[in-house]
């Protein structure tokens, strides 16, 4: 009798663990579906379904990925950077604020990168009062974090790879992903790094 | 150039707007209001009613015998209880893939004609387009209750979620980037959070909405499609079981707030 | 073909409150389509509207009137059951007239 | 709005009704040829004033103008029209910065209150200004619109 309940009592409490515990993981019905249900368009082929090893991980760790993990892809991701071959950072934050401007780029209907989106999410230059808040403020980028070597160095990276600094960052990987060239982050970079850039004002 | 200036001008008082409760979005709410009781909206509904009613297609017939999930020919409160599953395909529909599905069934349409154009433009309203607004005209004032009673309901919901927040793509985005935090924005417009059940109705409320932008009707697919489209993904196939799993999602999330039927859209 | 206005004429006291929705491109003959044309000018440029059968209401108007139209006028010393019929025409002749009842108001 | 869904579903019969006797039915008020093409294409206020008859209007704080003072979408901007000065038997609205700012003319009889709403497009932050006529005299007031997204870009 003894025996039997106890029995029953495991049993009982395997059935509540289990439903305690989460549920299946449904990513991988998800991505059939989508592969099954998506189809090419322009410039974003089926290929852009396929997650790479950063997406991989936030996918899976929920975007709070286990140290030693964003460590490795961090350290991965920073050292494919490619940075200007003649060492200049900075070009012209003018040129910049256009590209800040610009939203559009590796979209269906866009040819390639074209925009930097900066706007959408971020606070840049202190004239343009439609600018999102995903991402921090970046007015007196510079004026409050100097002007420095090596944050020009950071602000270029960051654009280029923001994954490189914060392994699951909202932020597009802007020159890994070829969505804009050199010149045009070096622009974007003499925007947020210029003494003279109305960011800094 | 002009719209700089403009900017330019309004940079103060929007600067200062930034910080406290947004004046501009409230007035913004209240205009919108006003527009929400003379909505051009309206006219799709009458569109829709007459193609809903009016024998077409093949074979000559009116969708009047059509099951939204109440019954062939019940329309009233259908829209507020969809997505659900539907035994006759085995799947989990939205409002606007069954309409779809019975304009193929019951009138004889194919789906390569529905999906080759499936959104408004300034010279075509598509009819499903039209049919949806009709159809959730007539749950107007009812509680979105979306049901999770079957297997493949609680399915749908399931793959939804992982679908809303799988990361991928040329920007790295899933739609949580955009919409799985509270309070941001992107340039001005807010950004509800959809995994809480109090802002989820913001993804399914005034939709099929009548845009201002172009002043064409549009229904969630379309909204859906033009999320993929920011999201730099591929497009999602028109009235595909994707598109039915995230408004599952969502609209669960959303369940128990009160629908108020087609609305006006920036 | 025109498409069918919708009206709504409610009587709030002696007022009929009185609002029309009209389905109009109202084109500006500045939109270029996707084939990068400019399409040509498009717009309702008059409205009437008649109780029982006696203008109360007119408008000239412009391409400025956004699209798919909307207007709201107040006639006072309407009756329910009282006839109200509006019409438009626009700049290629094309014009429609859609009459209702005047409804008690809620 | 939803019980004359009816009246709208008939209304293709009524529109065959009234091609029958439609021209006698228009009579009354306007025809075609009493729109004001030269007001209409004007370029600026001043012309568009001078053509449609308005000269020497007096500003008056009678005439209540209610819009967004920031519309949400240039292509859609409500604006509400009263004129509370007895007699008024037209309200004119200019919209100043418009390409053609003469947007239109309403005029009210037979027991018709002078308030008007309409919905229009505005290409960039403008004065609206609304003139009414009482009398023979002119009336005028402005209320500037901001317009972030224009409203003539299609």
């Amino acid at each position: 009798m003894k025996l039997a309940s106890a029995g029953l009592l495991a049993v009982a409490a395997a059935l509540i663990a289990s439903c305690a515990t989460p549920q299946r993981d449904y990513q991988p019905d998800a991505l059939a579906m989508m592969k099954r249900d998506f189809h090419a368009r322009g410039s974003a082929g089926m290929d852009r379904l396929n997650q790479d090893s950063v997406q991989a991980a936030c996918n899976k760790y929920k975007d709070e990925p286990p140290q030693g993990v964003a460590d490795k892809l961090q350290k991965e991701q920073l050292a494919a950077i490619k940075w200007p071959a003649d060492g200049k950072l900075l070009g012209d934050w003018k040129a910049g604020e256009k590209i800040a401007q610009n939203g559009r780029g590796m979209a269906w209907n866009d040819k390639g990168g074209d925009g930097g989106s900066c706007y959408n999410c971020h606070q840049v230059g202190p004239r343009e009062s439609s600018f999102g808040t995903v991402g921090p403020s970046l007015y007196q980028f510079a004026k409050k974090r100097g002007y420095g070597a090596d944050i020009q160095r950071y602000a270029y990276g960051k654009i280029y790879n923001a994954k490189a600094y914060n392994l699951c960052s909202q932020m597009p990987r802007m020159g890994h992903v070829g969505a804009l060239t050199e010149q045009q982050m070096k622009d974007l970079t003499a925007l947020l790094m210029d003494p003279a850039s109305p960011v800094n004002q | 150039m002009k719209r700089a200036l403009v900017l330019g001008t309004l940079a103060v008082a929007c600067a200062a707007a930034a910080q406290t409760p947004d004046p501009t979005a409230a007035e913004f709410d209240k205009f919108r209001e006003i527009m929400e009781q003379d909505n051009p909206a309206e006219l799709f509904e009458v569109k829709g009613e007459d193609l809903w009613k009016t024998p077409r297609g093949p074979k000559n017939a009116s969708l009047e015998k059509c099951d939204l999930g109440l019954g062939p020919g019940v329309v009233k409160g259908a829209y507020a209880q969809l997505p659900r599953y539907f035994a006759d395909i085995d799947r989990v529909m939205d409002a606007e893939a069954r309409i779809v599905h019975c304009m193929i069934t019951l009138q004889g349409f194919t789906q390569a004609e529905l999906a080759k154009a499936p959104f408004s433009s300034l010279v075509r309203t598509p009819e499903p387009v039209s049919i949806v607004t009709y159809v959730a005209a007539q749950s107007r004032g009812m509680k979105f209750a979306s049901p999770q009673n079957h297997v493949k309901e609680r399915a749908a919901y399931e793959t939804g979620k992982a679908i809303f927040f799988y990361r991928a793509g040329a920007f790295d985005f899933s739609c949580a980037s955009c919409h799985g935090v509270d309070d941001k924005r992107i340039r001005t417009q807010p950004l509800p959070n959809f995994t809480k059940p109090e802002q989820a109705i913001r993804a399914v409320q005034g939709w099929p909405g009548y845009r201002m932008t172009g002043g064409v009707m549009h229904s969630l697919q379309w909204r859906l499609n033009d999320c993929y489209r920011q999201q730099r993904f591929p497009e999602p196939g028109y009235a595909s079981e994707t598109l039915s799993a995230l408004l599952t999602y969502v609209t669960v999330n959303a369940n128990g707030h009160v629908y108020r039927g087609p609305g006006i859209k920036r | 073909m025109a498409e069918p206005m919708k009206i709504r004429a409610t009587l709030q006291g002696d007022v009929a409150d009185v609002r029309v929705l009209m389905a109009h491109p109202m084109e500006t003959g500045q939109r270029k389509d996707a084939a990068g044309k400019l399409v040509p000018l498009h717009f309702i440029q008059t409205v009437t509207a008649q109780l029982n059968g006696k203008t109360v209401f007119t408008a000239d108007v412009s391409q400025a009137v956004s699209r798919n139209p909307v207007f709201a006028f107040k006639v006072k010393g309407a009756k329910v059951g009282d006839k109200l019929s509006i019409t438009w025409q626009d700049n290629t002749g094309d014009k429609r007239t859609d009459e209702v009842v005047i409804r008690a108001g809620s | 709005m939803h019980q004359t869904r009816r009246s709208v579903i008939k209304a293709g019969g009524a529109a065959a009704l009234l091609a029958a006797f439609g021209g006698a039915l228009l009579k009354p008020g306007h025809t075609l040829a009493a729109w004001n093409k030269g007001a209409f294409e004007a370029k600026n206020i001043a012309d568009a004033m001078k053509s449609v008859g308005v000269s020497n209007a007096e500003e008056s704080k009678a005439i209540e103008i209610r819009a967004p003072e920031i519309a949400e979408n240039g292509a859609v901007v409500p604006i509400d029209i009263t004129s509370n000065i007895p007699g008024t038997t037209s309200i004119s609205v200019f919209i100043e910065k418009n390409p053609f700012p003469y947007t239109g003319t309403f005029d009210f009889s037979q027991g018709a209150v002078p308030y008007v709403h309409l919905r229009v497009k505005i290409g960039e932050s403008s004065p609206v200004r609304v003139v009414a006529t009482a009398a023979g005299k002119h009336y005028t007031t402005a209320k500037e619109v901001k317009v972030t997204i224009g409203g003539c870009g299609g």
